[in-house]
Parts: C-alpha cells; structure tokens; sequence
C-alpha cells in the first residue's frame, strides 16, 4: 500500500520527528533522515516504476494528484538523490547551528518535491514550488554565506511569480488548473505568454543562461551535503516546468524552414547553447572545486534545454536520459568533494593536492563521474549526448552544433582540474598525516552511485525503456531500440559493445603491462626537476590558474552578466525613486492630483 | 563474437604496425628533406622495443593504472575501425561518435596518469594538450558534421561507400574549404608542428611525457602510435573516400600521413593561446561557412 | 647632448666639491675611477645616486696581500651620461669590514654575498650575507684570495688519475736544447743585421 | 658424417632464458641510443654537426632527449664543476636501467686546463661509471661519432655495464661523491 498523500503525510511526520529526535541526539535524528528518506526512494521505485503507485486516496483535503511517467520519472530521480545523499548527514549534522532545522527541512523539501511531481493541478504544483523553495533556502545559509540564500531565493521567487502569472494566464483562457488539459489547449497570444513564464521559471530553476547567477553562489556556499541535492535533484525542477512548456505547448511562431524547427523553440535552444558556452568558460576558470561543478550544471542544464526545444523524440528521449545521467554525475563528484572537504575542510583547488593516496576510492567515486559528465563511453553522460548529437545533426543545426562541442570537449578541461589539482599530483604535507579515507557509511552512497553511472553507461535499454513510455505519454514517436543497441538517425551504438571491448583492451594492456619487467616503486618527490634539488611539495604542485593561457583570452569578458544585473537593479531602484518622488512626496495636492488622474485615466478606458 | 574480437584485435596490430612502419619511412623522408641519410625504415620499432626491455620507475598505482587505461582505451577504440567494406570488427557500429569520445578514455587515462607523476611539467603538457584539443576539435566536429547531414550516416564505411557511389566524389575535393579545415585539424590531432605546443621538448621537457621511461614510455608509444592510425583512418575514411580494397587504403593512409609530415616539418611552433586563436579564427569561419552552403544552400561541388 | 670629456669634467666636479678623494684615475673617455677613505663610499654612493647614478653595475674586492688591504671597488653606472664611475677604498685584510650598501643600492644584496664568500669580506647591515650563495659546502679559505692555493686544494680534494712514465718530455732532452739554444742564438745575431 | 640420432634439447635454465632476453634486449638498446646531454661545456659545441646533415647521428638510431627517465646515455660534455656533478649524479640516478655515460673531451678524463681549479674535478670515473671517455679538447666529430659507435661496440660484447658496477661499487662510489662533495643532495634557499 503505497499512495503518494502517504508518502506525502510521511514525510511531513517523519520531518517532525526528525526534528525532535535530533534534538535529542543529533546522530540518532540524522539516522531517521536516512530511514525515512530511504522508505520514500524504495517505495516510490517499486511502484512507481510500474505505475502501480495509488493516487486517488484522499487523506489530503483539498490535494489531488494523478499519476504520471514524467513525474514518477523526475520523482525516482530525485528521491534517490535524497535517499542517497542522506548518508551523510550523520558526519556532517554537528557542523551545523541548527541541526534539528537542517533534518526537519531536508525531509520537508523532499515532500514538496514528490508533491510537485505528481499533483495533476497547477496551483499545487505552485504551492509545492513555494514549499520546497522555502525549505531549502533555510538549508543553504547553513553553509558558509547567507548571502548565498538570498539570491538563490530572489532567482527562485522570480521564476516562481513568472510561472504563477502564466498559471493565471492558463486559467483565464482555458477556465482550470488542470495539468494535462490546460496547457495543450493554449491558443494565440496567452501560450506565447505562458510559454515565455513557464520557460523563465525553468530558466530560473535550472540555471540556465540568463538566469545563471545564483547557481554557483548557491551551489557553492551550500552545506557540503545539501550540493549534491541542489545539482543533482533541485534543479531537475527546472527540466519539468521546461518539459511542459517546450513540449506541452505549442505558441504560434514561424517555422524555420532550413532547420524545420519553430522559430520559438529556436531561439530556447539558442539561449541553451549560449548557457552551455558560458557555463563551461566559468567553469575551466574557476578555483573552487563545488563552484566549478555548479557551473558545470549550468553547461549541462543547457543540454537539457537544448534537446528538449528540438521536438525530436530523439533528442527527448537524449534530454530525459541526460537528467538522469548528469544527476547521478552531478551527484557522485559532489559528494566526493564533500567527502573530501569533511577530511581536509576546504574545496579551494589551490589549497588541495595528492588526495587520492589517502582517499582512493573517493578518487574512483569521482573518476566515474566525472568520465559520464565529460560524456566519455562506456558512461552514462556518453549515450545522453549521443541521442542529442544525433538529432541536431540531423537537423543540421550549425550554430548550435557549435555550442554542443565546444561544450563536450569544453567538460574535459574543466572536470579534469579538480581531478588533476585536488586527487593527483603532489601530495602536501598538511594532507600527510591527518586525511584519512571517508568513513563507511559516507562510501555506501557513494559506490551505489558510482555502479549506477557504470550501469547507465552499459545497459540502458531497460531505462529506455520507461523514458519510451514518457515519450509516448507526451504524444511522440518512440526511441528505436533493442536488447543491445540503440539507433539514432545515422548510427547505432551498443554500449554494451563498447563497455565490452573497452574492457578487453584494458586487459589486453594489463597483459603487456604486467609481463614486462617490474618498475622501481619511487616517491612523487622524486621527479624530473631539470636536476634541482627540490625540497618543498608546493613548489612541484600546480594548481593555481591550471589553464592560465585559455583564460587569458576570455578574461575580460567573464563580468559582463554579473554587470548586466547589476545594472539591472540600479535602474529597478531608480524607476523605485521615482516612483517615490512622484507618487509619495509629502505634498498633498500632488497625491490628490494623482488619484483624480488616475481615476479619470480608468473611467476613460471603461467608457471606452 | 569471439571471431569479430579476434578480428579487432588484428585492426589493432596492424594499425600499431602500419602506423610505426610510416613512421619510420617518414623519419627517412624528413632525413633526406634535411639532407640527411635519415634512421632505418624500423627504427621506431626498435625505440619502442627497446623501451619496453628497460627498467622504469614508477610513481604510484595510478601512474600505471593510467597508462593501462590508455592503451586500452585506444586499443579499443582502434579495434571498431573499419579497414575496407569488409575488412571490419563489428560492421553497423563504426559509428564516428565512438571514435572521437573512445578516444578520449584512453586521452584522460594518459592525463590522469601523467598528472599523478607529482611532475608540474607534466601537468602543464596536459594543460597544453587539453586546450589544444579544445581548439582543434570543434572546428573538425563542424566539417563533419557536413559529412555526416550530407551522407545521412556516421558509420565510417557508410560514408566512404557514399563518396565512391558517387564516382569517388571525395569530400575532401567536394567541401573544399571544410577539406583544408580537416587537413588544419587532422595536424592538431596528430600533435604536428605549428600545434605540437604540448610536447615542446625544449620548453617544458616533452609535457606529459617529462615522467616516464621504460616500459611506461614504451606502452604510451604504442598508445600513440595506435592513436595516430585511427586519427589518420577517419581522415581516409570520411574525406577521401574510404577504401574498397587494403591496397587503396595504404596508399591513402601513406600519402595523408606523409603530406602532413611534411607539412609540418616547415613549420614552426606556436604559442598556446595562439592555437586557440588560430583555430577558432580561419579553420571555424571556413568551416562554419561551409556547413551553411552546404546544408542549407545545398551547394557541393 | 654632452660630450664624454665634458661628462668626466661633471663627475670630478661633483665629487671634488664634497668629498676628500684620495686619488683619481681617468681610465678612458668613458671611465673615471676615484679613491675614497672607507668612511666617505656610503655618502659618495648616496650623491652619485642621486645625481644620476642608478644602476650598481658590479660590486667586488681586490686582495693585495703585500699591502695587507682588500681594495673594495663599486662600480656605477648613469644611463643618461654615457660614463661609469668607480669607486674604491682600501680595507683592512686581517679584519675585513665594509659597511653594506643596501640600504642605498637594494641590488648589492647578492653582490655582497658573492664577495664574501669569495673574499670573506663582512657586511654587516646586509641581513644575510654570510648565507651560502654559490659555492655549496665550501671548506677552505675564501678561494679568491692570493694566498689559497688551488692547486693544492684540487690535489687534496679530487682524485688525480695516474698515468705510466712511458713518455718523455721533449723539453728536458739535452741535445734538442742544445739545438734550440744555438738557433736562438743564431737568430738573435741575424737581428742586428750582422753575420757571425 | 653426423649423427642424425635425434638429441632432446636441453631445458634451459631461468638464467640462460634471462641472458637470451637479454642478448636480444642489448640489440634494441644498441641500436636505438637515446642521450640526455649535459652540456655545461665547451666540447658541447661538437654536437650539432654530429646531430646534422654533417654526422647524421639519427642514422645511427641516435637522438636527444629531454628527461633522464627517456634517455639511455648520459652525455657529459666537457669540464664538471663540483656545483654541476652534484646534478649529473642526481640525474644519473633518475635514469631508468640500463644506463650508459660518455664523457666528451680531456676535461672528464683528467680535468684538461682546469686540472688545478678550486672548481672543476678531475676524474669523472670516480663518482659515477664512465662507459666511453672521447678524448680531445675538444676531439672532433669524427671522434665523437666514432665514441658512440665504440659504445654500441661495448653493449654489443656487453662490456659497458656501469651501472651494474655502481650498484655494486655503490659504497665507494659514495664515499668519493662524499669526499669531493660533502653531501650530494643539498639546501638552497631557492628551491624551498
């Protein structure tokens, strides 16, 4: 018996209890986040994934809810992520100043999660938004900034009032909330209004270019376990409303016809491009490892705008595989470098280096990650890009095709430099002694995660499977696929082909390696140094500004955005003084005269 | 599946063997450019062996399992390339896409490892490499793009039978600008001499290489070797036309590797930010330009 | 644009007018040398700087054992008077003390380390000068002083490879110095234009 | 006339099968000879034209490299100074086995006109195993060839071993390092 009000009222409870527990005992709370967050993942997976989750039992007044492949989809997603991530919670929940807070809000946000994916109402889906952006905006100043809570929250309100307004929109045109009905019905102008809000708040929630600006402040300054949440869970939110309104509605916009694509979704798919440029030019240039990986969402929430604005069931099929691959990614090399930050306490690149002496299976952890975020086989990350490769060739889209590479082999710089300057290279002496590997239960999730993104990379037929079924709810063709392969418009791959022989070649090498002559083991300090006697692990360690010839090209443009808003908010406060000299000064014959004018500007326009 | 493995594997052997054999012929050849008598035809063979008997050093688990993965990755890599039609592993899954990203596992097993040496030369050489990847590759991922709307399919074969139906109507002479772009590329790809910023021998003591000796150096010789017969392949493969026979193909692969050689042995070096502004400046103009004539006008000689 | 004789003039009025030298010594049109009592370099140093002076090209000493003195000698260089200065004093070479420089010419730092551990030359007022600069682990005598010996010192320090008498040296053989003494002769009498 | 009674082979010892490996090793090594090249003196200037059209040292199989851990020769051009043979010993010992050094020109030998410096050492053979001295000062190209050809000539009879001698000598080797040196592995405040 598994109804989703349960799951729901669960959550809630058991956030309460959590709350009291840890009060109790920090460790014994945290312990119950991991056992309800589990509850939630397993329930939710044994029944969602075959649809037999029940959602017609009302134990919510006023609440209701209907299941759907899209939602369960994003849901399983998510709460795995939870579930996963909850792991850590008993290492890390002493950090913090409001430890029963920090339990009590995690499992609320997670309720609101499930809520919004699968309420069949638009206004729940708003108060479930509400709901999860206010959990986790007293989550993150937990962290290192408070600031960072603010404008996480500006961007989400932002995107939330847009998609409230293009709610109001729906419903004075179609006359319901209702999910299902209300946006394909759209007609004229209000779907290109609603189409503009939904695709704000999916901008805002997935931070995706020009809405970019909060995610590495908040990815960043998050408490160490609450990133892998934000990066790999929250900001799917965005990919749904994104879902609905690039694939759901259908606003009246000229067909491009070169590309046979509207000239609406066109230019979404611009704007991911530009998102994904962007975020991989932040990303090669930044020093701390979580910004690093928070700008690396926004090149990938790029992806996912791109392959869904491209009304291909290929590329759909590519963006709903890519949320999936990049938040299992995300997920792993976040909580490696939150393991890595509990042992040595900073995320700094430059203060970082030989991590992976002390901490191997933490390094491997990141290793497969980073392999399926770079979109290299026999990952996950490397079929998603695949899929969207496939039908922006075959759409012959240059201009985004550009982007997509640039950003493909943009994702080897960057996911390389924490691999290369916090795991490898010289190992310092502050690191010798004291870093040890990440406690055991802090590895579970981590190697559960590192096996799914193997799994995702080698057999993920079954997966296309349920993303089919998605594929077809929303009204498209179906991704081509057998027990092995997967066909595109001009190839076929095999992943587990390839997995295979990338296996055999491994071994072949082993082969060669293990029969030669055995090497001298030496130390890392004993290395070429044009014969100096170098003395100091520093001096041999490099780290700092690692691609400082490529960022030299850029780095006079990289404050342009930040700038813009800026600027933005000069002239919002502005208007505002204006406002207020005109509207608010201490005169009463001037408010006396603005009322008498407004009130004929009004009576003009009904007699009009 | 076992006969197609074994097959693979002999793509493999003969790609390190084809390649290190025009290798040497072309050390002979820049020898005489030079006025020189030049190495034997085999010495390439020799330095490799030779390697592989010495002692080495290592630095660590991840020093070696990174050059394991290295040439595994490119063995693999090198075992789905199709040699003629019928000369193939695994037809129907020489896919263009699998050799660029099999590529590059065996690209990141190489960094890995020669960032775990503890050397900052070594870093730095991947740091080169790396950017220097970035600059080539979209220039070259555009142009083939081209190839692959224009033929309809990514299989290495399939686009060569694409070409020769069409009265060996090669891509390298239909898309003229984007051939000169594949040409600039190719040399990127293959570390060749105006974009050899990352080995830089005298700069930063051969970059990622600055590490390793003995049978290390030796595995990633062979690595390299292997890495340059696939680059060279996908070259013959997609821009002139793939080969009907293993004869047609050798010459290719001669000529395409030779020109280049010597191309590359009048050139100078250029500085890294220079490649990147080099390749983001002509070769993507050039290549942009020619993806829009010829998708969009459908202009193809 | 001043012409170097008159570029020397300047330098000799500007030092005659306030200090005491000792002795002056114009090398060449470019070149001009002068000697100090060891208290006035610092002051010199200071005007020459300030008129003009900028760049210390060279700091080092002279041993004259016979003397017993260590003759200091700075020499500086001005890049809009095409000329270089000069500037020396004689120190005692039992007790070698030079007050440092540093304070005036920052550069000097590792000249004065150089010349102490090739002169063993003391600087007090320069933080570090008895730190090791090039010669690493040296165990001897300052080695640029006339009475170290190097001979003796490779000799006692480094293997010398022995080699089997079975050679001879052709300047010691009799007859062959006979000759050559007779040839010498004979040319030295063909000089004078005379025949024996 | 021969006996064509069939004579079972004999079965090979693990050392015959090592010296077989061995022998076949030496073919590669001698025919492919990579040099780090320590040229902190004047006989430096005798190398590139035996690296040119001129000599042709790549004909030979010869090259330069760039790091110790690549090369199999340690080319000591020219006088030492006790400053620079503390780096020739570190850098020979971060070559990978086997290892060859040719010393270039008298100074090595016997210390050349610097024979009496505070400086410069006298006998390289001391402090590490020299396989090939080219004498001269400085000997021509024709001899520096003709050294190298005499040092695959001595792989070839496996007479240039060493390295196996300064791992068998290893103490005395370091002793006399210690006598010349003092400590080979030192401090400066630039590398820290």
């Amino acid at each position: 018996m598994a109804s989703i009000e349960f799951l729901i009222l669960l959550l809630v409870a058991s956030s309460l209890i959590a709350y009291l527990l840890t009060k109790v005992n920090s460790f014994l709370g945290s312990v119950f986040t991991i056992f309800a967050s589990m509850f939630v993942f397993v329930s939710l997976a044994a029944y969602g994934f075959n649809a037999t989750l029940v959602t017609d039992v009302l134990y919510l007044p006023g609440f209701t809810f209907g299941y759907t492949y899209l939602g369960a989809f994003f849901a399983i997603i998510v709460a795995f992520v939870y579930a996963m991530v909850s792991f850590f919670h008993p290492y890390f929940i002493d950090h913090y100043k409001y430890k029963n807070a920090y339990n009590m809000l995690f499992l609320l946000s997670l309720a609101g999660v499930l809520g919004a994916f699968f309420t069949d109402n638009f206004l729940q889906l708003f108060f479930f938004f509400e709901l999860i952006v206010w959990s986790t905006m007293f989550l993150i100043p937990l962290g290192k900034s408070k600031s960072a809570a603010v404008s996480y929250f500006a961007y989400s309100a932002a995107g939330s009032f847009a998609m409230l307004f293009g709610i109001f929109v729906m419903r004075a045109q179609v006359g319901s909330f209702d999910m299902t009905l209300g946006l394909s019905s759209l007609t004229g102008t209000n779907a290109i209004i609603v189409y503009v809000s939904f695709l704000i708040a999916a901008f805002a929630k997935l931070g995706v270019f020009p809405l970019h600006l909060w995610l590495p402040i908040a990815h960043g300054n998050a408490p160490h376990p609450f990133s892998p949440v934000l990066s790999g869970a929250l900001v799917k939110l965005g990919a749904f409303v994104a879902v609905l309104a690039l694939i759901r509605i259908t606003p009246a916009s000229g067909l491009i016809t070169a590309i046979n694509l509207p000239f609406a979704h066109y230019i979404v798919a611009i704007l991911g491009a530009m998102s994904i440029v962007f975020g991989t030019l932040m990303a090669i240039r930044e020093d701390d490892a979580k910004k690093l990986l928070a700008y690396s969402s926004m090149s990938h929430g790029g992806y996912i705008i791109v392959a869904f604005s491209l009304l291909d069931s290929v590329a759909y099929a590519g963006g709903f595989y890519h949320i999936l691959a990049h938040a299992l990614a995300s997920a792993g090399a976040f909580m490696a470098i939150a393991a890595v930050a509990r042992q040595t306490g900073t995320t700094k690149m430059s203060e970082l280096g030989g991590i992976i002496h002390k901490m191997p299976i933490t390094y491997i952890v990141y290793l497969v990650a980073i392999i399926s975020m770079a979109g290299i086989p026999p990952m996950g990350g490397f079929i998603s890009k695949w899929l969207i490769f496939q039908a922006v060739i075959d759409k012959g889209l240059i201009f985004i095709a550009v982007a997509l590479f640039f950003g493909s082999i943009g994702s080897f710089l960057y996911v390389f430099r924490p691999l290369a300057a916090l795991f490898l290279g010289q190992e310092l002496p502050q690191f010798k002694k004291t870093v040890k590997e990440a406690p055991i239960l802090m590895l579970i999730p981590m190697v559960i995660i590192t096996l799914l993104n193997i799994y995702t990379g080698v057999l993920p037929n079954q997966l296309f499977g349920f993303i089919n079924r998605i594929i077809g709810e929303l009204g498209f063709a179906p991704l081509v696929t057998s027990t092995f392969e997967i066909n595109g418009y001009n190839g076929i791959i095999n992943p587990a082909l390839i997995a295979g022989i990338f296996g055999f070649g491994v071994v072949i090498a082993f082969i060669i390696f293990i029969s030669l002559k055995k090497s001298k083991q030496v130390t890392l300090m004993e290395t070429y140094t044009a014969a100096n006697f170098i003395h100091t692990e520093e001096l041999l360690h490099y780290s700092v500004d690692f691609y400082a010839p490529l960022e030299r090209l850029y780095a006079k443009y990289i404050h342009i955005m930040t700038n813009f808003f800026d600027s933005l908010a000069n002239k919002v406060k502005e208007l505002g003084r204006l406002s207020k000299y005109v509207f608010m000064s201490k005169y009463v014959e001037v408010a006396i005269f603005w009322i008498v004018a407004i009130t004929a500007f009004l009576l003009w326009g009904e007699i009009l | 599946m076992i006969v197609n493995i074994l097959i693979g594997f002999g793509i493999a052997v003969l790609g390190f063997v084809l390649q290190t054999s025009v290798a040497g012929v072309n050390r002979k050849i820049i020898g005489r450019l030079q006025k020189r008598y030049g190495p034997k035809w085999y010495q390439e063979f020799l330095d490799i062996f030779k390697l592989l008997s010495k002692r080495s050093i290592s630095h660590g688990w991840i020093f070696d399992f990174g050059v394991i993965m290295a040439l595994g990755g490119i063995i693999a890599t090198a075992m789905f390339m199709p040699i003629t039609n019928t000369f193939v592993a695994f037809a129907g899954y020489d896919n263009f896409f699998i050799f660029v990203y099999l590529l590059a596992v065996g690209m990141l097993g190489m960094a890995m490892s020669a960032s775990g040496s503890g050397n900052p030369l070594a870093s730095i050489g991947v740091m080169r490499a790396l950017t220097t990847m970035l600059a080539y590759e979209v220039p070259f991922m555009i142009v083939i793009l081209t190839v692959i709307k224009l033929s309809n399919t990514s299989s290495m074969v399939g686009i060569g039978e694409f070409q020769r139906a069409l009265g060996n109507n090669w891509f390298l002479i239909a898309l003229p600008l984007g051939g000169i772009v594949a040409v600039i590329s190719l040399m990127g790809m293959l570390g060749k001499k105006p974009f050899e910023t990352y080995i830089a021998p005298a700069e930063i003591a051969s970059g990622p290489m600055v590490e390793y000796g003995g049978k290390q150096l030796g595995m990633l010789f062979i690595m390299h070797e292997i890495t340059v017969f696939i680059e060279v392949s996908l070259f013959v493969h997609i821009f002139l036309g793939g080969a009907s026979n293993i004869f047609i193909f050798l010459i290719k692969y001669f000529v395409v590797y030779t020109v280049v050689n010597l191309i590359s042995n009048v050139n100078g070096r250029f500085k890294i930010d220079q490649v990147v502004k080099f390749y983001y400046k002509w070769p993507l103009i050039m290549a942009v330009t020619q993806a829009i004539i010829a998708i969009y006008f459908g202009w193809v000689i | 644009m001043m012409n170097s004789m008159s570029n020397i003039e300047y330098v000799k009025g500007l030092i005659d007018q306030s200090f005491k030298v000792l002795e002056t010594d114009v090398i060449d049109q470019y070149q001009v040398s002068f000697v100090f009592k060891q208290a006035d370099v610092l002051q010199v140093l200071v005007t020459l700087k300030n008129a003009g002076w900028k760049q210390m090209s060279y700091l080092s000493a002279i041993d004259w054992p016979d003397e017993a003195k260590f003759e200091m000698v700075y020499i500086l260089m001005n890049w809009e008077r095409a000329i270089h200065v000069q500037i020396r004093t004689k120190i005692d070479r039992n007790d070698p003390v030079m007050p440092s420089i540093i304070t005036v010419y920052p550069g000097a730092k590792y000249y004065e380390r150089e010349c102490h551990e090739f002169f063993g030359v003391k600087f007090p007022g320069n933080p570090d000068y008895e730190k090791q600069l090039i010669l690493e682990m040296w165990d001897d005598i300052p080695p640029l002083r006339k009475d170290f010996d190097p001979q003796a010192y490779s000799d006692r320090k480094f293997t010398k490879r022995e080699y089997n008498q079975d050679y001879k040296i052709l300047s010691e053989d009799n007859k062959l110095k006979e000759k050559r003494e007779a040839r010498k002769q004979r040319a030295q009498s063909l000089k004078g234009g005379q025949k024996a | 006339m021969k006996s064509t009674k069939f004579t079972p082979a004999r079965k090979l010892t693990k050392e015959e099968i090592d010296r077989k490996w061995w022998e076949i090793g030496d073919f590669f090594r001698r025919n492919s000879l990579w040099m780090l090249m320590y040229c902190t003196g004047c006989c430096a200037i005798e190398l590139p034209p035996a690296m040119t059209s001129a000599y042709d040292m790549e004909r030979l199989g010869m090259g330069p490299m760039a790091t110790p851990r690549q090369a199999d020769i340690l080319l000591i051009s020219g006088y030492l100074s006790v400053k620079s043979l503390r780096r020739v010993i570190y850098t020979y010992e971060q070559m990978s086995e086997p290892k060859y050094v040719v010393g270039l020109g008298s100074c090595p030998i016997n210390g050349g006109i610097y024979h009496d410096s505070h400086a410069v050492i006298n006998q390289l053979d001391q402090y590490i195993p020299v396989d090939t001295y080219v004498s001269g000062c400085m000997p021509n190209t024709e001899s520096v060839m003709n050294g190298f050809v005499d040092l695959m000539e001595q792989i070839k009879n496996k007479t240039a071993n060493g390295w196996v001698k300064y791992k068998e000598n290893n103490e005395w080797y370091k002793s006399n390092q210690k006598a010349a040196l003092g400590e080979v592995i030192i401090h400066d405040e630039f590398h820290e």
